[in-house]
């Protein structure tokens, strides 16, 4: 599924909703089926800082392809990451780094947009992105010593 | 005099404001209070009529305005009982004016090896500028323990009191716990010692009634914002003969006295420690709001705020599924908690739906955190115009709270 | 888009006002300009809508007004054209700005004999700061002159640009002459020494356009006050590379990552140089000045006001018995001028009574003073609202105190 | 004359003018009875801080009362001290420090009594009153070694 798809899903899936405690139900709820980072990568090196709850994240690189585990102790902030991870996982880098992430605000999750360094949305989209980008700098340069 | 609480609230624009559907509570006081309409008009009326650069201007606009400026270091004065208006420094808040003491008194009493004493209650704005100073001159930053209530434990600041101690620098009011020190007694200690004392009265002064006089504190300081004052308004108070002794902390127009590229003499107090062209709409603001606290009564005020506090805990200490941190037997306007088994960060949210404003976190006080073991709290913090209906509502938040994530 | 004097000035409460039975003519504005009622409804509607404490709440409100707060960066790093929004900084004023960057960064560059080099015209608060620097770091402070017109001797600077200069630090206008100084060159001429330049932006900021990244300048900075916005309000502009390098200045709440007692780890740009609850309202307010000011233009401004100089100048060159003070030939909407036999703290209680407000003294810059060997000038300072007619009502008031005083 | 009667006599003075124009001008004219300081007197140490325009106070004690002269380059700060003077002179240490100088605000000189620094007003009225109390100072002092 194309990134673009994967958004509309989400879009669609939270315009079921009418009322914010649904779609915040919802968003706990999708917190359950994130990628669960391994215990041994709940290390401090993977805690994204900003946040007022904790969240680790953690990335590989695959088939050109990245992939993310994460966890946090907070259920909604669990949602969010989660919902990062849906749109994101498995793409290639390129597509990761230039993703446009406003999406968010038309689910209703507006409030988590704002850059109040107590969310760490901010900083969870960007050090996905930064991911993203060492994994693409790492192959870029590994293809012109080939 | 009775307390008009519905009056009082309408003098608060922002009380009407709706958030989420709901309209607003707001319970985070602690961090900033709302401003009553004479303070918002105060302000918009300077800009409209009388804005200028003051002192020394000599149209009528700046010395009207250098009047009416001169006339809230007065009204500040008045407030918290100064000796003299010479003592009262204006600053953009309680965070510049400790930084200003750390750098112009601090730095000179210190010495390689000396101690400055802070409690473990202390605000981050009341640790880090005596961290820094102390690093920077090799001295020794002391901590006064708190007990389990959240209370500075008293005997130890005592024996801590020591030889080397410079300098102590302690809040009035625990912005984390609501824990009311009993500064008094502590800086006579201090002062048996010949130590001077700093309050940090960021929490004080819209809660209960300064009197520096009385404390004896030789440096006392508060932010207007937290007062119903006007953002960038603040005030350092100083005994005249500790300021004079001081250098000056910043520098530019408004402080100096002569200037030469070899030499520059410095203005007379308190305008020594007030470089740069002063916030003058600010300041204005603040005396309108200081006339506010004192059109209702520090007392009533005091008096309104404890049934909140004592009607809250009940309420909340009633609920098995929540702890509350800081149980002193002084305390005041403030009540932190924890949800068993949900993140604070999680319930703030919820509450925010629910049009409760209230502040999760670590409020700027990590090592009080780090004592309790925990890594924040929901700190619900009150003002003069909160009610005990709002208090329901929190209450019914609550349940809420738990029904979605518990 | 023609330049509507008359809706401009509709835009300013203040200018509707009478002093002393005549309609106030504002000649002050290198002092302080007046406020545009977009820029005061804007702080009334802060405070009467969203006023909270920003960047750590997970409220509504909070939400909102971080928001708000960050697009007032924003919006700061459009006008001067920085490359990156952490490099604004915001702070109280101008002098708080060069206060921080003489702190912060002079004193890990300044060593023993090292010289900072500033200009003869420079305002106190970009002379103080480095000659109390200096004198800490027992450097030296260099001073480049300025020729009878006012303006800094070229020839002159290249030469002090010397092996110890650590750091140049200079005005972009003279608040005192309007000189505007080719700071352009004059930074390319320093960093071809790879020496720093800071350059003090409070007198350019309303007048003409600034782009940091074509000056190519290592500092910029500017207060609010002077540029429509607010008081309390003030702009920084570093190299990302400098102040990720540099020291926090004021320490406290929201400059911090991590506090324990042993350790204190500060949070990344721009929050590190941003102590204590920041000024939401002075900010909010400064982003409408901004506005309107991009309403009219910059480009607008400036020949509106180059029109007013000239005017202004030819009327005052007219007159015997006045002396223009500051005829450089690149200059804006600044006249200082004296009349022979006449103090100009006299003729300034005069021009009071009819209604003019001007300023008179050394306007805070003893020095030029000093080097023109006067006391202090008569200086005329003019905004986007001035008009023709104002310059009229100058010279008939020049009618009077040469009657009375003559 | 009393320190009250010197007062109202200056009120009624300026009474006579409605207009600020001539008020001002009798304060000049004032200014030129001003009991001139020497200029040997005219030094550093006598000079008033605070003022935009230099002014110049010195004081004498003779019988047990102060004397004042003064100077200043700007002919309405002359005019000012010289009604300060006119009120003061004379007079012992003990009247002069208790004297209230409310006056200057019915004569229509409000502006002089702002505090701003520029005026130096305030400046003066507290020399004046600093020398007096110099004076009984020293008075007082004298006595007891009697
Ligand atoms: C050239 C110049 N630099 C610095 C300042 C200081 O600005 P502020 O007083 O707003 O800090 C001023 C104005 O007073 C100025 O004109
Ligand atoms: C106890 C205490 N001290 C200091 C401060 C700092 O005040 P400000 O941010 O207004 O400088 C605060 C509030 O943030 C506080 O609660």
């Amino acid at each position: 599924m194309s990134i673009e798809d994967r958004k509309q899903k989400i879009i669609a899936e939270f315009s079921m909703f009418d009322d914010w405690m649904d779609k915040y139900n919802l968003l706990i709820e999708m917190g359950k089926s994130l990628p669960v980072i391994d215990p041994h990568h709940k290390t401090k090196s993977n805690l994204i800082s900003g946040c007022q709850s904790r969240v680790w994240l953690q990335a590989r690189y695959e088939n050109n392809r990245v992939y993310f585990t994460a966890n946090s102790d907070a259920v909604i902030t669990k949602g969010i990451v989660s919902l990062l991870i849906r749109v994101f996982n498995g793409l290639p880098p390129k597509e990761i780094i230039e993703a446009d992430t406003a999406f968010l605000d038309k689910i209703g999750l507006k409030e988590h947009l704002s850059p109040t360094r107590s969310n760490g949305l901010t900083s969870m989209i960007k050090q996905m992105k930064l991911y993203a980008l060492a994994f693409k700098t790492k192959h870029d340069s590994d293809k012109k010593e080939d | 005099m009775t307390y008009d609480i519905e009056k009082i609230r309408g003098q608060f624009p922002i009380l009407q404001r709706e958030i989420n559907g709901k309209s607003l509570v707001y319970f985070d006081n602690a961090a900033t209070t709302q401003k009553p309409l004479s303070v918002i008009e105060r302000v918009s009326a300077y800009y409209r009529n009388e804005n200028c650069n003051i002192h020394r201007g000599v149209h009528f606009l700046s010395q009207e305005a250098t009047q009416e400026f001169e006339d809230a270091r007065e009204k500040v004065r008045g407030f918290i009982n100064a000796g003299r208006k010479e003592e009262i420094i204006f600053t953009k808040g309680t965070t510049e004016a400790i930084n200003l003491v750390a750098y112009s008194f601090g730095r000179n009493i210190l010495g390689q090896g000396d101690e400055v004493l802070i409690t473990a209650l202390e605000h981050h704005s009341n640790l880090v500028p005596w961290q820094v100073l102390c690093r920077e001159k090799n001295a020794f930053l002391r901590v006064v323990p708190i007990n389990n209530k959240g209370e500075v434990v008293q005997e130890a600041y005592k024996k801590m009191l020591g030889p080397r101690t410079k300098m102590v620098a302690i809040g009035h009011i625990s912005n984390a716990l609501g824990t009311i020190n009993p500064v008094r007694e502590m800086i006579a200690a201090a002062h048996e010692k010949n130590i001077p004392v700093l309050v940090d009265g960021a929490q004080a002064a819209s809660h209960i009634k300064i009197d520096v006089q009385e404390l004896d504190c030789d440096f006392y300081c508060f932010s207007g914002h937290k007062a119903y004052g006007p953002m960038g308004s603040g005030v350092l108070f100083g005994k005249t003969r500790l300021l004079e002794s001081m250098d000056p902390y910043q520098c530019g127009g408004e402080m100096v006295d002569r200037v030469t590229f070899e030499k520059t003499t410095y203005n007379e107090l308190p305008f020594k420690f007030e470089a740069g062209t002063p916030n003058v709409e600010s300041i204005l603001g603040l005396k309108t709001a200081l006339d506010f606290m004192d059109s209702l009564g520090m007392d009533s005020i005091g008096s309104h705020e404890k049934a909140l506090l004592e009607y809250g805990t009940e309420q909340l200490a009633r609920d098995p599924d929540i702890t509350i941190y800081g149980t002193a037997d002084r305390k005041t306007s403030i009540i932190s908690f924890l949800f068993k088994n949900i993140h604070p960060y999680d319930a703030g949210i919820i509450f925010d739906k629910t049009g409760i404003a209230l502040r999760t976190g670590n409020h700027c006080a990590q090592p009080v955190m780090d004592r309790l073991g925990i890594s924040g709290t929901i700190r619900v913090s009150f003002g003069a115009y909160n009610t005990i209906q709002e208090i329901d509502r929190l209450v019914e938040s609550i349940g809420m709270v738990k029904k979605m994530l518990g």
